[in-house]
This record gives C-alpha cells, structure tokens and sequence, in this order.
C-alpha cells in the first residue's frame, strides 16, 4: 500500500459484530450481522469518510471504535497496541465522539460548563482551577464566548449544543475524533458553520477525524479518504477523489446517482433495477448487493468478493477480480 | 370541475398570515405570504426549520394548532374561496381535491389498520364509489406506485412494509380521489437517499401523468432544483425570494438565498476550501424586528434594513424579491461569490 | 488556536439555571402554592401538635361525652369540635392524628421510593437478565391483592407505626419502579449517556451523576401520588380495625368510632374524613404543581 | 403470535408459583401456628398433637409441597373454625364481590372512558377541567368515608336505597359506587392520557387531511389506538377490586370474598387466608393474560410479530 509508510492511528481488522434477535420459537435463532469482517487502517492526521445507508452497520462500527459495543470477533489496535489492552479511561483520552443529536447528547440537568468539564473531572486530570479554564480555553476553540459556560443546553440552538459538544470532546485533547451524523440534524446553513468547524480544528489540532455520513455531498466535501458501506461490509474504499470522480462498485455508483445537485440543468437520475433494501437480519449470498445489481453475474449471487485494489482503490467487486470465476469453478 | 386549461391556476394565496396565541399575546409565524401554483406544476417552498413553510403548508389543509389562526387576503383553490370555510365545508375538500403527504411514513399511516382499509376510508368518505370500487382504485394505484402483489398487499399492517414502501403507500393515498393538488412537506427526509432518489421520481412522473398541481415543502435546494418549476424562498415567516428555479439557481438575488446556495457542500471543488456560512441563527418568532428579517445576519445589512417592513419587488415576470439593495448590486454580489 | 467564527452575537441575554425557573413558574402556579400550603400546614399541625392541641387527646372523661362543637347548639370553645364518645377532644386528637398521617404517609413514600427507585434504575440501566428479575418482582407483586395482604401482616406484625410503615412501602414500591425503569430506559437512549461512557465515567458516576438527576423529579412526583396513596391506605385499615391500634389517634381509628354515632353526631365523621380529603388533594396538587414547574422547558 | 402467547403463559406461571411461596410464607412468619391453634393453657403435648394433625412438625419445604399437591387436586384443606372446606366457602363468598367489582368497573368505564376521550379532545375546556376535577376527587376521597357519606345521604337522609346486605339488585348500587370512585380516576386519565398523544399522530393529522369527519378521527383513529393501553389497566383494576373490596364489604355488611378473608385474617385461619390469596392472585393473572390476549387482537404489531 502506498499509504503503509504513514503510522497508522487505528488498524481494524477482519472486526465483525453480530447481534442475536432472540430465538424463533420453531427454527433457528436469527441474527444481524450489523458488521461483518470489516478490515480498514485509519492513519494519523487523515480526515476519513464512512458512508453508507441506514442499516449498513457504519453506526455499530463507531460504538465498536467508541469501546460502546464488545466487537464479536476481530482486532482492533490503536498507535500499535490492541485497543482491549488499554483501560476505559486511557481510550477515552485518545477517542472522543460528537453525536448526531444535538438535542440529545447533552445532559440537560448540568450546565454548559458541566458538560464540557465532565472528561476533565471523570478523568480527575487536572484540579479545579485549571478546569476552569480548560473549559474557557475549549469554548473558545469552538468559537463559544464565555458567557455561554453558565447557560443550560435547552437555552441553546442546535448549532450552538453541537459546538458544546465538540468542546467537550476536544477538552482532553484526544488524537482521534469520532463524528457520529454530526450535522444531519442541523440545518443547512448552520450545517456550514459545524463542518467548517470540524474542518479547521482537524487541520489545525492535527487530529484523526472518521467522519461517519449518509449525506454524500457533504462527504466529498469534507473528506480525503472514503470507505463504502453496505449492510455491514465496506465495498469500496479510496481517496474521495477517486471514488466520487470514478466510483467502481456498483452500489457507491447508485449512492451518487442518488445525489440531487442543486443545479436545474441537471435532471434526477433514478437508480434502475431497483429491489429495494433486503432483510438485513437475511441477507442475500454472495454480494449483498447483488438482488440490487444490474450487472450482477452468476458468481456474484454466490461467491463473496473480497475487497481488492484497483488501480486507486480497493473494491469488493466480482467486476474487477479476475478470479473469480475460476473460484466458481473450482 | 370540468377539466381546465394547462395554465390553470389551482390555488391562489394572496397575503397569508398565521398568527399563534401565547401568553405574551398573538406572534406572527408567517407574514404576507403570497404564491400561486398552476395545473401540472410543481411550487417548492424552501427554508430552514422555523421559517414557516409547514405552518404555511398546515394553514392551506386546515390543520393549525387550536392555538393558530388565519388571516389572509385570499386562499382561492380552484374557483372556491378556502377561507370562512366551515369545518365541514373544508372537510369535503380536503381529501378529495386536496391531498396532503406528510414527512415520516413510520408515523403517518396508523398503525391498526390496514393499508386497504385505509386507502379504501378517503375514498368511500368523498363519495367516490362503494368498498368494492375503493378496492380496485386502491389496487391499482398501489401498482402504478411501484408495489408488487398489491391486492396482497391490502391485507398488511403498516409496520409490515419497510419506509420507502409506506411513503409509497402514502402517495397512493393521496392519489385515490383524484386530487388536483398535492402538498408533499418533506416527503423523503425521512427516507434513504437511494429510497428518496425514486420516490421522488415517481412523484414527478404521477404528476404529469395525472396533470396535478403540487406544493413540495423541503429544506433540500438538490430537491427544489430536481423537482420544482416555481420556487418560493421562505425566512422568518416571510417570502424573501421567489422566481422560476432555472432563474433562482442561475441568478438568486436576496442575500439569504444567496447564502443559502453559498452553504451547500459540493458548490466548490472536494479538498481544503471552506463553505460558506450564514453567520448566527434562525431568529425565534419572538426575536423578530422590524424590517427585514434577515438584517441581523446579512452581509450587506444596512441601517435602512432595520426601518419599515420590506415590499416585495418584481424584477422580472415570475421573480421577485424582498431586499432594499438595487438589484444590480446583488447580482454582483453572487457572481463576484 | 482554531479561529472559529463566533456561533452567536444576537443574544444578550442572561442564561437562568433550570431552579430559577423552576422558582419563576411556581410564583404564578397558584395549584402549586394551594397544594404547599395545606401541606405546610399539615406538617406544622403535626410538628407543633404538642403545643398547640387544647387538650390531651387521650384524657377521657365520662362527664363530658360527646359534647356538641362550637357552632352547634350548646356548643362552648373549651371543645372547639367537640368530644368524642369517651369525651376525649377531638380538635387535639385530630391534630395528633396529623403526626400519625404524616410520619406514615411520608415515611412510607420515602422507604418505598427508594427501594422501587434503586430497582427500576438497575433494570433500566443494566437491561437484560438484570431488568427481567425486577419486570418479574414487579409482576409478583402487583398479581398479590395488596390490601389482603397488608391486613395479613398487621394481624402478624401488630399495628406500630413502624410497621404500618413498612408494610405500607412494601405496598407501593411497584409504581416507582416502573416508573424509574421507564425513565432511565428513556435517558439511557439519550447521547449523553453514550458520551458519559466514552469519557470514562464509571457505572457509579452514570447512575447518580447523569441519570438520577434526570428522573429525580418524576420519582419525586410519583412519590407525592404514593403518599397520599398511603395516607388512604393507613385510614382504611385504620378504620377496619387492622391498622393503626387505638388510642392512638389515627384518622381512619377517629372515622371508625365515630361510625356508631353517625347519625347522631355526624360532624365527627365529616371532619376527619374532610381532614383526609384536603390533605391528600394538597399532596395531589403540590406533586402536579412540582412536574409543572420543574418540566424542561424548550429554547422558545 | 403463538410466541408471544407461549412465553405470557410461562410468566404467568412463574408469577402464581413465586405468590403461592409468598403467602405460604407469609403465614408461616406469624409465629407458632401450633401454639396458637392450641390456645392458651395448652399442655406441651397438645402442640405436639396438633403440630401432627395439621403437618406443622414437618420442614417448611414438605409443608409447602404438600400443600401444592393438595391445591393442585382442588383440596384447599378445611378452616380451622368452621371445619368447612376453604373451597366451598370461597365459592359460596366469590358471587357477592364479582357482582360488586364487575359492576364497578363497568360504572367507571361507561363513566371515564368517554370523559376521557373527551377531555382529551377539547383540552382546557370546562369539561376538561370537570374531568380532572372528578379525577381529583376520586382519588383523594378515602373510599370508607365516603362509603358512609353515600350511606347517611342517600340510606339515611333521602332513604332511596338500601344501605346494607345483598337481599335485592339495589343493594349493589351504593357499594358499586363507592368501588367505582376509586378506580375511575386512573382509566380517565390514562385514556385522556392516550388521547393526547394519538390525537398530535402524524396518522391522526393524516386522518384530518383525508376529510374525515370528527368523530371519525376521535373514536376510528384517535381512540382506537389510546385505548390499548386502558385494556390493560382496566384488567389490573378487576383484579384489584376483587381483592380491594373488603373495606366496601365491610361498610355495607356484605358477605363477599373480602369480608370472609377480613375475619379469617383476624382469627388466624391460615388455611383460609392463604388460599383466598393464591385463589385472588390466580384470578389477576388469568385477567391480565385475558387483557394481553384482547390487547394482540387489537394491535397488529403484536398479533403479526
């Protein structure tokens, strides 16, 4: 890989969650594989995309990276080091997330100040005075002035809490930055003000930022390097310039079919062949995506592709391994 | 009805305006509000939350809150004047002639009865015909709106169809008593984007095929600029920008439209460059003063900006606008963005 | 540093915490203002009872039965309420009686609070095999007639006002359970907590630090409903005999004796059973007034 | 559906087996069951007797099975007063309280169900404002005192009804009243509860946007999904009044189920006590299956599962 010389900050391998959803009374247990082998190196520095639908596991693998959700087989290692040998609060130092929720990932009880202080006196770090103004100085980072510490969440906007929460965040200065959704509950021009925000402190703080979207406008704006989801395995993976410019694995091309450009002259194109999302706790063999796929083959209801490169980037295609079909016939 | 030339006007609303009781006395969530939408076209309303666009959209069907109430000059649909309407009037409209599809189709069919009893219940309450003829209706509007098995399909619960298909359901409701208007209020944001991309294809489609005037409310401008032929822009309760949508994309003129489009990721090549930002936030109905409700965020603000209420001026047929700035300075300011 | 532009130059408002507003609405809640002061007024009625009763509520006196009270003919202000059958004073008794109502009906509230509190909260919190042993215990008890089985331990435990207590709270835990366990199911979908959890917090922290304080005023609300809950209880099996023992004056025991004169002297039936009544609207309407003020509030 | 029904019916079980430990317990906490039966002179040798009569020598365990195998064959054993078998007199005492509970619960549900709906319709109207006033009053009233109020107003002063014993259909209305006041509260509020919510549903703003007639929303669309949860609360409050009745019994001399565990409680007749408890406990949880199983009929979500 051109990119190996660079460290990696999280190197996840063949990592899978599966949930049980209880038994059937006849039959067997059904179960959802919301992550299913899903391999992916985050290296230092870099601003990374995970893009998908709902249901495509991009959610779990952030709990799984968060330490909110026990990975059911795989490896995970952060700076080199399995993530399971480090204790709660060493994670917490180096991962922090913003949700998606503004409304809902502050607790309305505390004030402001509270809530952005609460890594600092969890992790008993510093005393009470340098609280204080770690809160001031992470306030200012996120360009909320002083007067805001002694308000309560509900007292804010949507814009403003999202800012609280990433002070909150960025407090312990952590190295890696997980974005869970972070704007899709905001409107747009304050969606701007947010990712303008997350943009500058990544650059400027240099931290490791996955960038968890459905939205991919706002993923090809945002990020250098993109990784595909589909019900729980990554199909393509690259630089967003590659992958926007020239997507390869049929589904990434649907996604950006999908994309409705605020230009008139451009008319929607409507993705054809279409049998909707299938019953993620039954998927379909081989390539998932391959009910959905109108260039799906007879080794691709079969056969699970693995994720290989192509030239740029790695896809999870039958279109573009030459092997494949001898593997059928093996 | 007997059937009306393609330029027809369906609804007409002159000044709306829709006020909410509160303690501290009545506040005006939207102000002069004025549009038109013809036969076979479609009108987005386009804002942030809070603009007004859905109390607009729920003043139109009569569903406000017991708390609001109307104003208007005129709400004319289709030859009959909407307001001072009695409840039962409007009921026989409403439905009928004028249908309206809600955001989440999670939580608008309900969720004890039957896609088929629920299709059926519009039909049969408007006079359409009997249980039988409600059936072949629903069944065939299921079909045309992509359902498979759709007389089995009458048989199934809400919660036994996935988002895309109840929202697809929920179109067909809006279909059965062949409505000459539809007012969808963000009818995909709840939905996948490669759900959204064909539901709203098939919007568009049913609506030429059908010939109807349709109001789509969103905060999307990649929506307006797919589906619409007329856009509205709405800030703070007041339309601050109107005009066909070739001509609001290719030259917007308020400055908050300009912001707007100025905001969207994907306006500016992939990398290091930054969006453009509408700086503070959307005043609270409470907050609003005199003038022009986009002064205290504007650019190019003014001390005049802040006197008197600002009129609505034509630039051209179909565009208008509110801002005191000469209209020359703000096309500068967009091509110079 | 980041130069981010500021989020907001519009407001120039002050930010008040959530008890000044609390503070704020409960000047105009005139429900709430009503339901504090009859409670007030009990309590004080129940503290001061010693000082301020005219009379020894237990001193008997044959001569002086059933003396009519003070508006009724032949009344006199030495018995503002007149006696009872054994000619004891019913003003004094009826303000020692307030003792009896208080200390059962709030202690009552508050052992059953915490111990149906710490129940929900651990099935809430913890879900799974944890949640399905307190649904289980709340199902047990709730398919028990709670009365029959409350008479059952007062004829075995006696009728003390501690076990009274007790025996009441085993009575009421259910509702704060479920109520807890509702409540912290809903928080625990809250971000917050998830973000609690990635700083490090421990379960500890998260339960008393993030989730209590965000369910405390619905437990607090239920708790005012079970006092007065408990409050009705105590009367009724006061009043049945199986409840407080007499002498001591109970206002269900007050009730009871006064049932065989009811006809006669019906003013010593309605006072008590007045007396009841308007204390447990108070506690209805303060708990209501409580939730109304304390509710979170939106940003408009 | 089939799932759903086998795994309440196993909880349901579980249920009546964890309150038969309870009550068994429970009555063997009030000290010595022998000592006391013997009465107070009792020789030493007597208790002994008497501890073998009644099984009471045996450990706690063997006690308890022994009783269960015996219940199970419908042998609730025999009161230690009268000799009678505790089945026979809970048959001969169930019939007064079912006519009282059963006639409760249907005078609250006529009465709270449409107050209710109601009050949840026109939200802060005066009738509004009457429903949760009565709701109020209901649930503060102690329901002995009022019984008596009920008794010297309409028995004593206007003499229109009967005041005590069950010898005529009219001596139920004073006490089916006195029931009802306690339970009413909670189903109006729970059902304008629900009102509330189902009437701000997308799907009822939808039922408006379709044309729908009021009442057609109110009852077809609105009620129809508030009342779920009512069905439940409305089983739970039989369920309570059969076991919450004997203040009612007592105030109006009725010879129900609670005034017969009221004296077997106070003379200590265990088997009678425990058995009235397992029989009532048993009754709430056939009642609470029953409103599960009416709740799965009405709601697709849980019959379709």
């Amino acid at each position: 890989m051109e990119q190996n010389n660079q460290k990696a900050a999280l190197q996840v391998r063949d990592l899978s969650v599966t949930f049980s959803l209880g038994k059937k009374l006849f039959g067997p247990s059904s179960k959802l594989h919301a992550v299913n082998g899903v391999s992916l190196d985050v290296f230092r520095g870099e601003f990374l995309s995970i893009v998908g639908e709902s249901g495509c596991g991009k959610s779990t693998f952030a709990k799984v990276l968060l330490g909110l959700q026990k990975p059911t087989s795989g490896a995970i290692d952060l700076n080199g080091r399995p993530l399971a040998s480090y204790s709660r609060l060493e994670i917490a130092r180096q991962i922090q997330p913003v949700f998606q929720d503004p409304y809902s990932s502050l607790n309305p009880r505390k004030s402001v100040a509270a809530n952005v202080a609460l890594p600092l006196i969890v992790g008993k770090g510093e005393g009470s005075a340098d609280i204080r103004g770690s809160v001031q100085k992470a306030l200012d980072l996120v360009g909320l002035s002083r007067k805001h510490a002694g308000a309560y969440p509900n007292q804010l906007s949507g814009g403003q809490r999202q800012r609280v929460a990433i002070a909150r965040a960025l407090i312990t200065r952590p190295g890696i930055l997980i974005c869970d959704e972070p704007t899709s509950a905001l409107d747009v021009s304050v969606q701007a003000q947010i990712l303008n925000l997350l943009q500058n402190l990544g650059r400027e703080l240099n931290i490791t930022c996955i960038f968890i979207s459905h939205d991919l406008s706002v993923v090809k704006h945002m990020s250098k390097r993109v990784a595909v989801m589909y019900l729980g395995r990554i199909v393509e993976l690259g630089a967003a310039e590659d992958v926007f410019n020239r997507p390869r694995h049929p589904y990434t091309k649907m996604l950006i079919g999908s994309i409705l450009p605020a230009d008139p002259g451009k008319k929607l194109s409507i993705p054809t062949n279409d049998g909707g999302f299938p019953d993620p706790t039954n998927p379909p063999p081989g390539c998932h995506f391959s009910p959905r796929c109108d260039q799906a083959m007879e080794v691709c209801s079969k056969v699970k592709p693995d994720l290989l490169r192509d030239e740029a980037v790695e896809v999870a295609c039958h279109l573009y391994s030459g092997t494949s079909t001898q593997r059928l016939a093996s | 009805m007997t059937s009306s030339p393609a330029s027809e006007t369906v609804l007409d609303v002159k000044n709306l305006n829709v006020y909410i009781k509160t303690a501290v006395g009545p506040l005006q969530a939207t102000k002069d509000v004025s549009f038109q939408v013809r036969r076979g076209e479609t009108l987005a309303i386009v804002g942030e939350s809070g603009c007004g666009k859905t109390i607009t959209s729920l003043a139109l069907m009569g569903l406000l809150p017991k708390a609001a109430f109307v104003q208007a000059e005129s709400c004319n649909f289709a030859g009959t004047e909407l307001q001072g309407l009695t409840r039962s009037q409007l009921s026989r409209i409403r439905g009928k002639s004028m249908s309206m599809i809600f955001q989440d189709p999670m939580t608008s069919l309900n969720p004890v009865y039957t896609i088929g009893d629920q299709l059926a219940e519009v039909y049969v309450k408007h006079g359409m015909g009997n249980k039988r003829a409600a059936r072949e209706r629903a069944i065939m509007l299921l079909e045309r709106v992509g359902i498979k098995n759709a007389a089995e399909r009458l048989s199934y619960y809400p919660h036994q169809l996935s988002g895309g298909l109840r929202q697809r359901v929920v179109i067909a409701m809006a279909l059965m008593c062949g409505p000459q208007l539809i007012i969808a209020d963000e009818p995909t944001t709840a939905l996948d984007v490669t759900v959204q991309a064909r539901t709203l294809a098939l919007l568009g489609e049913l609506q030429r095929e059908f010939g109807l005037a349709l109001i789509l409310i969103t905060h999307d401008l990649g929506i307006v600029a797919s589906m619409a032929d007329r856009v509205a822009v709405m800030y703070a309760g007041c339309v601050v920008e109107a005009a066909t949508t070739e001509e609001l994309f290719r030259s917007p003129l308020h400055p908050y439209t300009q912001g707007l489009m100025r905001c969207i990721p994907g306006r500016h090549k992939a990398g290091d460059s930054h969006l453009h930002t509408i700086p503070g936030m959307v005043p609270s109905l409470v907050e609003i003063r005199p003038g022009c409700v986009f002064q205290n965020r504007c650019a190019m603000a003014i001390e005049r900006c802040g006197g008197s209420d600002i009129e609505l001026r034509d630039v051209e047929e179909a565009h208008s606008f509110r801002c005191i700035m000469p209209q020359a300075e703000l096309a500068s300011s967009w091509l110079h963005s | 540093m980041a130069s981010a532009p500021t989020a907001t130059n519009t407001q120039e408002m002050d930010y008040p915490s959530p008890w000044q507003n609390a503070w704020e609405r409960s000047k105009t809640h005139i429900g709430l203002q009503i339901g504090f002061s009859i409670v007030l007024l009990a309590a004080l009625a129940a503290i001061f009872a010693p000082l301020i009763a005219p009379a020894d509520p237990y001193a008997q006196s044959l001569t002086s039965r059933l003396l009519p009270a003070v508006w009724q003919p032949n009344g006199s202000w030495d018995h503002i309420l007149g006696t009872d059958a054994y000619g004891r004073d019913v003003l004094s008794r009826l303000l020692y009686g307030t003792q009896v109502t208080m200390i059962v009906g709030f202690g009552a509230a508050v052992v059953s609070g915490i111990v149906g509190s710490v129940l929900g909260i651990l099935g809430g919190y913890f879900g799974g095999k944890v949640d399905a042993v307190v649904i289980f215990l709340i199902n047990v008890k709730l398919a028990m007639p709670g009365v029959l089985i409350a008479l059952s331990l007062v004829s075995i435990f006696g009728g003390s006002l501690i076990s009274i207590t007790v025996i009441l709270a085993l009575l009421f835990w259910d509702r704060f359970a479920v109520v807890a366990r509702t409540a912290t199911q809903q928080v625990c979908a809250n971000e917050y907590i998830a973000a609690a959890e990635c700083v490090g917090a421990s379960r500890t922290w998260i339960i008393f630090r993030e989730i209590l304080p965000n369910i405390a005023n619905q437990i607090i609300i239920i708790g005012s409903l079970e006092m007065a809950i408990a409050i009705l209880v105590e009367a009724a099996l006061s009043f049945l005999g199986l409840g407080i023992q007499p002498p001591t004056p109970s206002w269900g025991i007050l009730v009871s004796e006064a049932r065989a004169f009811m006809f006669l002297k019906p003013h010593l039936i309605v006072i008590p059973g007045m007396a009841i009544f308007i204390l447990v609207i108070g506690i209805n309407l303060l708990g209501d007034g409580i939730r109304d003020v304390t509710a979170p509030q939106g940003r408009n | 559906m089939l799932k759903y029904i086998i795994k309440r019916l196993a909880i349901a079980i579980l249920v009546i087996i964890a309150v038969s430990v309870i009550s068994f317990a429970l009555l063997r906490l009030s000290g010595n069951l022998a000592q006391s039966l013997a009465g107070e002179g009792a020789t030493q040798q007597q208790i002994a007797e008497i501890e073998k009569l009644y099984g009471l020598d045996k450990p706690l365990v063997s006690q308890y099975m022994d009783w269960v195998v015996k219940v199970l064959q419908g042998d609730m054993g025999r009161s230690l007063f009268t000799n009678e078998p505790v089945f026979r007199m809970i048959v001969d005492h169930i019939g007064v309280t079912a006519i009282i509970a059963s006639l409760a619960l249907t005078l609250a549900i006529v009465i709270a169900i449409p107050l209710g709906v109601f009050a949840g319709v026109y939200k802060n109207s005066w009738l509004d404002r009457l429903a949760l006033g009565t709701a109020v009053f209901g649930s503060a009233i102690p329901n002995f005192w009022f019984a008596l109020v009920l008794i010297y107003v309409f028995g004593v002063q206007l003499r229109m009804l009967p005041i005590s014993g069950n010898a005529t259909w009219q001596h139920y209305i004073l006490p089916a009243i006195t029931l009802a006041t306690g339970v009413m509260p909670q189903i109006m509020r729970l059902t304008r509860a629900g009102m509330l919510d189902t009437l701000d549903a997308e799907y009822v703003k939808m039922a408006w946007a379709k044309g729908l007639n009021p009442m057609t929303v109110f009852f077809k669309h609105a009620l129809r999904n508030a009342i779920l949860p009512v069905v439940a609360l409305s089983a739970v409050s039989l369920g309570f009044l059969l076991g919450g009745s004997v203040i009612v019994e007592a105030v109006f001399a009725l010879n129900g189920i609670g005034s017969l565990a009221y004296h077997a409680i106070k003379q200590a007749d265990f088997p009678v006590v425990q058995s009235i408890l397992l029989f009532l406990s048993c009754i709430y949880v056939v009642l609470t299956f029953l409103a599960d199983l009416i709740n799965a009929r009405l709601d697709p979500r849980i019959r379709l599962r």
